[in-house]
């Protein structure tokens, strides 16, 4: 225990230095150029698909979405989108009832599984969607509802 | 000389007795309770003033009060409540649920303490409606209050005992349960007489989220 | 300068399950402070992984992933002794990049 | 017989559905809870914590490494589960997060009343979410055993037991209401049993705490403030008397337990 904590602070500490110095040889910068802000801003299905140029996304009992079926707190609800579908391009993560639908959006390689686990905010009870949008152009997806509840006293 | 010392410490012992080494201790204790807090906002340290009722349930340590404390703290508290002064005791259960799910009120953080700004807090301690499933387990499960009890027109004689007794409640817990971990609601001055009928009403009223 | 990541990567079979936790705000924009002025939008936008320096993934965020993120995805062919590195960016351009060997 | 099991299976349907909804809530919370247990971003401060402790900070310029947390100048590894605890060099019984402050203010020349006055989550208060973070940590998965071998740490277990069911205030709360029986809780949350050992990382073994709700690190001076708030109580000095008495009152009830802090709250 300690000892990885020792190794993963000593090369996190030189990680950082060597960053700072632009020096560190293993790890690009990530690219904010590319951002999509139009796919993050869209309310509704249709126009995300229109800001990510995705087709009419489908139901498919390959695409899993994971996430327990109430949330204590809103602030952090766990949540995991994937499929072992070949061909995928893109897995996202939606909260149909959020300001903005999409909270999440990964690029697939070959070098990694489309298996996601992150957490997200939800200001309302809400159906939550995993979505799998493929080489071929089709786009697959699966839901759940989750409810978040008021954990505490309220006051 | 060392002789005449022993011999008042001995006499102060036997004069004061164990008595002094309680107050001793009181007296530190509450030394401690005026040295840890300050006033913020609303929440001022005048609130550790304790009345008789929290003095002995306090003094009991969760343990039963002898039969003759709870019974005058009980009679005490009864006599504190009034009937609602125009005689009618239901109002609004929509805004008695309302209530019962808010759980604010009294806190450093509330600007008021004016009974407008309190919740009821019900939910926190109790199970009210079926729909809402985040409800606490301090309290009695209070689900179908009054069709438990038979009350289909809360206006009749036979539902008065059962009314009357869930007015004194509300209004002062200790009435019934001379330590009940219950606010005072109408007595502590935390809800208004209109808020406490419109609780009366989410417990009682046929049609309430509670007994439909 | 942002706290460093806890990066921590474990080797099972042919694959690395990478579990990543990030110190940051994740300010929605929408919150207001006790003055009542909005809180100005403060989130991590992209999410770089690469394996042994080669880029393997690439991931967008809106402000709705939650403070201090945490993300988990396994890396195919990945070993022990292999080095998982992380960056991200947020959108007010502040950056971080981590690094842990794969064990 | 195979009509016989269709329709025992008809039968039985709407029951196990009926116990199904049940339970399903309390099943899900747990589910959920599960779901946030790998990865507790209380990591994150473990990892600053330990950074500061090592760090010469302050007028002084100094380290905390030579900071006596009761086991000796330097010595972190099983403190934790020993304190609150009677310290000769300042002749108190002080918590973990009093004696930081001594330490901060004689080793690295801090202003502990300053440190003790400021708000939580700002100032020198976030350095001590962090240090509270590691030396937690760092005897995760010891045992709680308080001393009660000097006279003072005695007395203060009575005083933190007398001001555990001390009721008062609007709502007549006292820490018993909410935290003197077993099996009860508050909404959906979970409540300790606090006058007894309520078992393996739960109740005081359980905290600091990273909370999901505000994403702060909570050491047990913020939890019992907030407890005192909700109490409806007038607001308790941090490091004050009242907090470190109940911290012998609740540490000592909780003999034996396995402390699993830094944990995850809601």
């Amino acid at each position: 225990m300690t000892t990885r904590r020792e190794l993963l602070k000593q090369s996190t500490t030189v990680a950082a230095m060597l960053a700072s110095l632009g020096m560190y040889p293993h790890v690009a910068w990530a690219q904010s150029s590319t951002y999509n802000a139009a796919a993050f801003e869209a309310k509704n299905m249709g126009d995300l698909m229109k800001a990510l140029g995705g087709g009419t996304p489908q139901e498919s009992k390959d695409v899993v979405i994971t996430g327990s079926d109430i949330a204590e707190n809103g602030a952090v609800v766990p949540v995991g989108a994937s499929t072992t579908l070949p061909g995928v391009k893109r897995m996202l993560i939606l909260v149909e009832k959020n300001p903005s639908m999409m909270s999440a959006m990964f690029d697939v390689t070959d070098a990694i599984d489309a298996n996601f686990a992150t957490r997200v905010k939800m200001g309302q009870s809400s159906n939550v969607f995993a979505v799998a949008m493929m080489d071929d152009g089709k786009v697959l997806f699966a839901s759940k509802e989750i409810k978040v509840t008021l954990g505490g006293c309220g006051g | 000389m060392k002789f005449k010392t022993l011999y008042f410490l001995l006499a102060g012992l036997l004069a004061v007795g164990p008595v002094a080494a309680d107050t001793k201790t009181d007296a530190e204790f509450n030394q401690m309770m005026q040295s840890s807090f300050r006033d913020e906002g609303i929440a001022t340290v005048d609130r550790l003033k304790q009345d008789e009722t929290n003095a002995a349930c306090s003094k009991a340590m969760g343990a039963h009060l002898p039969a003759a404390s709870a019974q005058s703290i009980e009679k005490a508290a009864l006599a504190s409540v009034r009937p609602p002064s125009d005689g009618k005791y239901l109002g609004d259960w929509r805004a008695g649920e309302k209530l019962a799910q808010n759980g604010r009120g009294m806190t450093w953080n509330e600007k008021s303490a004016a009974t407008s700004s309190n919740g009821g807090n019900c939910y926190n301690c109790h199970q009210l409606s079926k729909a809402e499933l985040s409800f606490g387990t301090i309290g009695p499960s209070l689900y179908r209050y009054g069709a438990n009890r038979g009350v289909t027109d809360p206006q009749s004689p036979t539902a008065k005992p059962i009314v009357e007794y869930a007015w004194n409640k509300l209004n002062n817990s200790k009435a019934t349960n001379a330590c009940s971990d219950m606010p005072r609601f109408g007595q502590a001055g935390l809800l208004s007489e209109a808020q406490l009928k419109d609780l009366m009403a989410l417990l009682l009223d046929p049609e309430s989220v509670v007994n439909r | 300068m942002a706290d460093p990541m806890r990066i921590r990567a474990q080797a099972t079979g042919d694959k690395a399950m990478v579990r990543v936790l990030m110190a940051h705000e994740m300010e929605t924009g929408q919150r207001k402070d006790g003055a009542g002025k909005i809180i100005p939008a403060w989130y991590i936008q992209e999410v770089t992984a690469q394996l042994n320096g080669k880029t393997v993934m690439t991931a967008q965020w809106g402000p709705s992933i939650s403070k201090n993120p945490f993300l988990q995805f396994s890396v195919k062919g990945a070993k022990a002794g292999d080095k998982i590195g992380i960056s991200w960016v947020d959108n007010r351009g502040e950056k971080r990049a981590d690094e842990a060997t794969i064990s | 017989m195979r009509y016989l099991i269709s329709l025992v299976g008809v039968l039985l349907l709407p029951v196990m559905v009926h116990a199904q909804t049940e339970k399903s809530t309390a099943d899900s919370i747990a589910e959920y809870r599960a779901m946030l247990a790998d990865g507790n971003p209380a990591e994150l401060f473990e990892a600053k914590g330990e950074e500061l402790w090592k760090t010469k900070r302050g007028p002084n310029s100094a380290s905390l490494e030579q900071c006596d947390l009761g086991k000796g100048p330097g010595i972190v590894k099983g403190a934790f589960v020993e304190l609150p605890r009677w310290f000769s060099d300042t002749q108190r019984v002080q918590d973990l997060e009093s004696r930081l402050l001594t330490c901060m203010e004689r080793i690295q020349g801090f202003n502990a009343g300053e440190i003790a006055k400021t708000k939580f989550g700002k100032g020198e208060q976030v350095t001590l979410e962090s240090l509270v973070a590691w030396i937690s940590a760092e005897s995760k998965g010891l045992r709680f055993n308080l001393s009660q071998g000097h006279a003072q740490e005695r007395k203060t277990y009575e005083m933190g037991k007398r001001a555990f069911f001390y009721r008062a205030g609007p709502y007549d709360f006292s820490c018993a209401s909410c935290h003197g029986q077993a099996g009860k809780r508050i909404r959906l949350q979970d409540l300790p049993v606090l006058t007894t050992n309520p078992g393996d990382g739960v109740g005081f073994a359980a905290w600091p705490a990273y909370r999901v709700s505000s994403g702060e690190l909570w050491g047990m001076q913020r939890r019992l403030n907030d407890c005192f708030r909700q109490q409806r109580f007038p607001y308790p000095g941090y490091a004050s008397d009242v907090t470190i008495a109940l911290g012998m009152y609740m540490g000592v009830n909780a003999k034996g337990a396995e402390s699993v802090a830094p944990a995850l709250k809601r």
